[in-house]
């Protein structure tokens, strides 16, 4: 079953990505890429991480996604325009990418002792412990201070998007 | 059990909630138009069938058979897509609600009053309220009229806005709880009855008050129904929507509204359990023991589903400036420091 | 063995995530509009956390999953970030297309 | 540390915060509050000096205090230099001198700066001044001395500069910086040889080291000894590099009584009595030291005949005075050259003073031959110059006689060479008192010989130190040498004792006297000059010309100086400037690196296409070039072709 469950999850992810490519639509290319992120949730699910899951629904799709449909909205993205760009991308990215895809993909396949997931295992098989648990005790414990630095800089991230998203004569309109 | 008796059972399940989630959504429908009819001082509908309790099957019936427009220049797939996102959203949320005892299960351990037991329950129906939104903001893009947009950009701020608020409005109760899943949430607030609800033993109600307020903000209820505010946007975001695909979203508003009242019942006000803990004594009879949470379920949801329609029927509509200014400047500050009250207490004993 | 108690290799995984991330690359390379540049990046990164997700799992070690959860902040952050410069630079150059936005200086 | 707490480390820092406070916030501070500052903390250093001296004099104390695990400076293979400091007889005396003259100086300055722009500025070069002086006193090892040294030495160019749109005045700033800078070298030299002896430049362990081998003398020794001894003539103006202080003289007077006549320039003196155990192994070096003293002491004093500008009198006299301390370090009476150091503070300093007083109070006039008179015009300043010039002339039973007088009995009690060195002390002293009533003739007595002048007597905050400077050099050397040697014997050893000596103590009466007889002796000479005949000194300018316009251009040393080195070193440094560095160098590396970037650009600048996805290509080959790198094992790879590089193979 989880064989079954991770093909087609898999099939989703892919055709997603491969989607996000095909469309010339930028709002298309984003509900693509949604599906990519739901579907990758469920393959968390399947190799035991039900938070981070949770977590890619929520800050992946519901958040960061929702931000790019606002942007495609507000900016009303239309269309690709064939424009005359450089070729170099197709000249030397396209060998690029297949010879790292291929350097990658040989490793994985020379990569001794690799496990395998079977269905409803846990990450660490200890009887009771959620995944839940394990993680917040280290991230509470151990990692405090960068969870906590995190949070600032996510604080600065939204001021910095606010100070460069607003309209140049935002201060004349809020003067009058 | 094998894999197929599994699955059958499962997909049991699964239609019959959906069966009676869509029921209680038609009748929440009667509900809201009975009640704001006598709060109007008028009678709401009674004619068809006794006190008019048929009224929403040919509701249903005749949005099925009005004609089906699709304005030239939307954007068709999304057009499409996005009545389906809401509606979908809505109601699966719901797979993850126990609506009933637990203590009695089927062959092998198996729950009939839960679709799935996930020890992430909560975070689940977050997730899907949060992709809820694509359905709103789509519909209102994709119907390229600028009520439509309007609206849509609206209700998505809205929602998003006021998400906040309620995911920080439930952190009280999970601290309480100590885990994510509803069950448990549920039982550990089952010892005394009333007592010992997250409403009152919980001291959780500045919790549940923020989760009021941002509930009605998500399901775009007044006093913040902004997004289909008709003096402003005619529809909002459904303004383009007709018959069956207007029928989908308005459907979806109401599942909404049931499932925040399963939210609030089973992590405010004790779940299944019955309000008088111990003094009623579990009857021996096994229908009972499975039938009397379900009823008290029920009747809980019911009465929050009754506060809904009654604030409706009695409060102003915010203005959209003032709407904001509530969920950012009063219900997000106010949401922390519960949670730090609530944590501190929790450290203190 | 039938199909439904069969267990998946995580050397599969790996691969999807190698194949989601050159997708990503091939996205970035090919893609003209820059908010769906953007996605691709973003796209890259969720191959990434894939990845790290199926070590996490491998070695029964939480810390792959708090690196995945991390990983969700910054890319938060980041979004938040690009997706204002984007804005701005629509006001700029009222062109979202990269081949037109290729001088530093207006 | 048993005992009580001494917080030794508080004396230099309590007038490093007032040097900050006031450096920082001064500007905007009122004039009041800086004083306060500025004059709160050498105060309070002062007094934990006193403290210690007290404790010291209850025996309560016992010196040396050498207080161990002091922070470690930098710690480099063998060598280890910690900020370690040492509190023994030596240093107690100097800081006792340093902080006490420093801070009645200070309150002087209130009076005499009151209405200067720069008020703040000066009292933060002053505090800064006091923290390196005493960093240098306190200092446990060379190097620490050497911070300290450095310290004053720009303190001192600070302060002369201090009125720095005065052309003269930055000029003498750099001059007493750059000759500063020759002795430093000497320093540095010497504790170089310090490191390559002893492996340590800690004074308590490098004299361990020597007691430890006694046959250890000469040679390298001497070689370190005199390197140190450069840096104090460098320090101390003495020949051949006094020339620096008397154009020092640019300063305000209160820093020239401070730095340049009583504690500065006394650092070399310091210096020589703190190493003092490798020059005792030295006698060549002693030798030398003697000699040079003797010669500068000399030398000084003539000049200081025909000066008319009453400062430079004063420079040369303490130039010449400072010529005595050495002399008493070279006959190794190390105790009474720092007696002299200490007396030397208080009448200098005192003299210094009274001629700012006169100065001030004739609206800044330095000119002897316009003053005159004052005498009647403003008393406690006549009074208590009359007690200075005593004391310096070395009239019984002022401070300067014992001190003196010690100098030279032990430079008579010191063989042949002591012999001809206390003739040339004598003289010194005989031309020292001359020139000293000389001073205190033209400016006090007669008439006044500037008709539009009106002077007026300074206020109290200036004569209160000139009183209490007064009763110190009136007083300051009845503590007698025999008590003064035996507390510092442990610190720098003894000296040769008058009544154990050959000769017994007669002798020493003897010399006494013939020293207050060559006092009395130049002050008659001087009554006779200036005061009875006036115009007697213009004749005999006339009848011997030649040694007059000597004297009165100095021995023309600093022409020589210029014409010898300044000049030539200045035109090889235009040359080098301008052709080496100038052209050669720079003008050839911007051309030929702007070519290179110009031609590096016009290649490169293709690449830059300002397309992004461009870019995105590039990187991904970097990647796929990089993975190529780390995943291929190219060792085995090349070694398949018969290639080895020295790396090991994964």
């Amino acid at each position: 079953m989880h064989l079954i469950l991770f093909l087609v999850f898999a099939a989703f992810c892919l055709a997603g990505a491969v989607n996000l490519l095909l469309q010339t639509h930028p709002i298309n290319s984003a509900l693509s890429l949604i599906v990519v992120m739901t579907s990758l949730a469920v393959l968390y699910l399947l190799l035991g991480a039900e938070f981070l899951a949770a977590a890619q629904v929520i800050v992946y799709a519901g958040a960061i996604m929702v931000l790019f449909t606002f942007v495609v909205m507000l900016l009303n993205a239309g269309r690709e325009e064939r424009t005359r760009g450089s070729r170099a991308y197709a000249v030397i990215g396209f060998p690029a990418t297949v010879a790292v895809l291929a350097l990658i993909s040989t490793v994985i396949l020379h990569m001794q002792g690799l496990g395998s997931a079977g269905m409803g295992e846990s990450l660490t098989n200890q009887p009771g412990a959620t995944n839940l648990e394990e993680l917040s005790t280290v991230l509470f414990t151990k990692l405090l201070l960068p969870f906590e630095v995190t949070s600032v800089l996510i604080l600065i991230a939204i001021l910095g998007a606010v100070a460069l998203a607003r309209h140049p004569d935002a201060e004349k309109q809020e003067g009058k | 059990m094998t894999i197929l008796q599994f699955v059958f059972w499962s997909l049991l399940k699964v239609i019959v909630v959906t069966v009676v989630l869509l029921m209680g959504v038609a009748y929440t429908v009667l509900l809201e138009r009975k009640l704001v009819g006598r709060i109007q001082n008028r009678w709401g509908p009674t004619r068809v069938g006794p006190f008019g309790l048929l009224q929403p099957l040919v509701d249903g019936a005749k949005s099925f058979l009005k004609e089906d427009i699709i304005p030239s220049g939307v954007y068709r797939p999304l057009y499409l897509l996005a009545p389906i996102i809401a509606l979908s959203c809505a109601l699966i949320s719901i797979a993850v609600v126990p609506f009933g005892s637990p203590a009695v299960t089927g062959p092998g351990g198996f729950h009939f009053f839960q679709i799935a037991d996930v020890n992430i329950g909560l975070l689940v129906i977050l997730g899907i309220t949060s992709i809820g939104v694509y359905g709103i903001a789509l519909a209102g893009w994709s119907s390229n009229n600028k009520y439509s947009l309007l609206g849509s950009l609206r209700s998505s701020a809205q929602l998003i806005s006021y998400e906040l608020a309620l995911g920080l409005s439930l952190v009280g109760v999970v601290l309480r709880a100590q885990s994510l899943n509803m069950r448990i949430i549920v039982e550990s607030q089952s010892k005394h009855g009333l007592l010992s609800w997250n409403l009152f033993g919980g001291f959780q109600f500045v919790a549940f008050f923020i989760y009021l307020m941002a509930a009605y903000a998500e399901t775009n209820r007044s006093p913040f129904d902004l997004p289909e505010a008709e003096s402003e946007l005619t529809a909002g975001y459904h303004t383009e929507y007709s018959s069956m695909k207007f029928a989908m979203f308005f459907m979806a508003e109401y599942a909404n509204m049931i499932m925040v009242g399963c939210v609030a019942t089973l992590l405010f006000l004790g779940g299944w359990t019955s309000p008088f803990g111990d003094l009623i004594p579990l009857p021996q009879n096994i229908v009972l023991q499975a039938l009397l949470p379900m009823f008290w379920f029920v009747l809980k949801v019911f009465s929050f589903l009754f506060l809904y329609v009654w604030v409706r029927g009695t409060l102003p509509r915010f203005r959209y400036d003032q709407l904001m200014n509530f969920g950012w400047g009063y219900l997000m500050p106010l949401a922390i420091l519960n949670i730090l009250a609530t944590s501190l207490w929790l450290a203190y004993k | 063995m039938s199909l439904w108690q069969q267990d998946v290799p995580l050397s599969l995984y790996l691969l999807l995530s190698a194949l989601l991330f050159a997708l990503g690359v091939v996205g970035f390379l090919i893609k003209r509009n820059l908010i769906t540049m953007f996605m691709s990046i973003e796209l890259m990164l969720n191959a990434v956390n894939l990845s790290f997700v199926t070590f996490a799992h491998q070695w029964h070690a939480v810390k792959g999953q708090i690196f995945v959860f991390f990983v969700m902040m910054v890319a938060a952050a980041e979004a938040a970030v690009g997706l204002a410069i984007i804005i701005a630079v629509f006001r700029a150059r009222s062109t979202l297309a990269v081949d037109r936005i290729d001088l530093m200086k207006l | 540390m048993n005992g009580p707490s001494l917080f030794l480390p508080l004396i230099p820092l309590l007038p490093f915060v007032g040097f900050l406070l006031n450096g920082v916030l001064g500007r905007r501070l009122p004039k009041g509050v800086v004083s306060a500052i500025a004059l709160g903390a050498p105060l309070a250093s002062f007094l934990l000096v006193l403290r210690l001296g007290l404790l010291v004099w209850s025996g309560s104390l016992a010196l040396p205090v050498i207080e161990p695990g002091a922070p470690v400076w930098l710690s480099v293979g063998t060598m280890h230099v910690d900020f370690g400091t040492v509190l023994d007889p030596l240093s107690l005396v100097m800081l006792l001198v340093v902080t006490g003259v420093g801070f009645l100086i200070h309150i002087y300055s209130v009076g005499y700066m009151a209405h200067e722009k720069g008020y703040w500025r000066y009292f933060a070069y002053l505090n800064l001044f006091l923290f390196f002086m005493t960093v240098l006193v306190q200092a446990g090892n060379a190097l620490v001395m050497f911070v300290g040294w450095e310290g004053v030495g720009l303190a001192s160019y600070l302060l002369i500069g201090f009125w720095f749109q005065k052309p003269s005045a930055a000029a003498a700033g750099m001059k007493a910086f750059v000759v500063n800078r020759v002795g430093d070298f000497g320093f540095l030299i010497g504790m170089f040889l310090l490191l390559a002896t002893f492996g340590t430049l800690n004074f308590s362990e490098i004299a361990t080291r020597l007691a430890a081998n006694p046959e250890l003398t000469g040679g390298v020794l001497t070689a370190t000894a005199l390197c140190l001894f450069v840096g104090a003539t460098g320090k101390s103006a003495q020949l051949p590099l006094y020339i620096w202080l008397p154009d020092a003289m640019e300063g305000p007077t209160p820093v020239s009584a401070l730095i340049h006549a009583a504690t500065m320039v006394t650092a070399g003196v310091y210096m020589v009595a703190r190493t003092h155990v490798l020059f005792d192994r030295s006698p060549f070096a002693l030798a030398v030291v003697a000699i040079v003293g003797a010669a500068t002491a000399l030398f000084a004093a003539t000049i200081g005949l025909v000066q008319t500008d009453i400062k430079r009198v004063l420079a040369y006299s303490t130039v010449s005075q400072l010529g005595y301390m050495f002399l008493g370090c070279g006959v190794a009476a190390y105790s009474a050259a720092i007696f002299h150091l200490m007396t030397h503070a208080f009448f200098k300093a005192l003299l210094f003073l009274a001629a700012g007083s006169v100065i001030h109070g004739l609206g800044d006039e330095q000119d002897l031959r316009k003053m005159g008179g004052l005498r009647k015009k403003m008393p406690v300043t006549f009074w208590t110059m009359t007690a200075a010039v005593f004391a310096i002339a070395g009239f019984f039973p002022l401070a300067g006689f014992f001190s003196k007088d010690a100098i030279l009995y032990e430079a008579f009690q010191h063989g042949s060479l002591g012999k001809a060195l206390w003739f040339v002390g004598v003289v010194t002293a005989l031309l020292t008192s001359f020139y000293m009533f000389r001073l205190w003739y033209l400016a006090f007595f007669g008439e006044s010989r500037d008709p539009h002048a009106h002077p007026h007597e300074s206020p109290w905050s200036m004569l209160g130190p000139l009183s209490i400077l007064a009763v110190l050099s009136i007083a300051g050397g009845w503590i007698g040498m025999e008590r003064f040697g035996a507390f510092l014997a442990p610190a720098v050893g003894t000296i040769v004792d008058p009544s154990v000596a050959p000769g017994g103590k007669q002798l020493d009466y003897i010399l006494s006297a013939l020293a207050v007889a060559v006092a009395a002796l130049g002050w008659y000479i001087a009554h006779r000059f200036y005061h009875q005949r006036p115009d007697e000194p213009a004749r005999l300018a006339v009848a011997v010309p030649g040694a007059y316009n000597l004297l009165v251009h100095k021995y023309y040393v600093d022409e020589i100086y210029s014409f010898l080195i300044v000049k030539p070193l200045l035109a090889f440094s235009r040359f080098v400037l301008e052709w080496v560095v100038d052209f050669a160098i720079l003008g050839g590396a911007a051309w030929v690196l702007g070519g290179t970037a110009q031609l590096g650009g016009a290649i490169l600048q293709r690449w830059q296409s300002g397309n992004l996805r461009s870019y995105a290509a590039w990187l991904a080959l970097g990647a796929a070039v990089l993975l190529l790198f780390v995943l291929v094992p190219w060792t085995s790879v090349l070694a398949g072709f018969g290639i080895h590089l020295g790396m090991v193979a994964r």
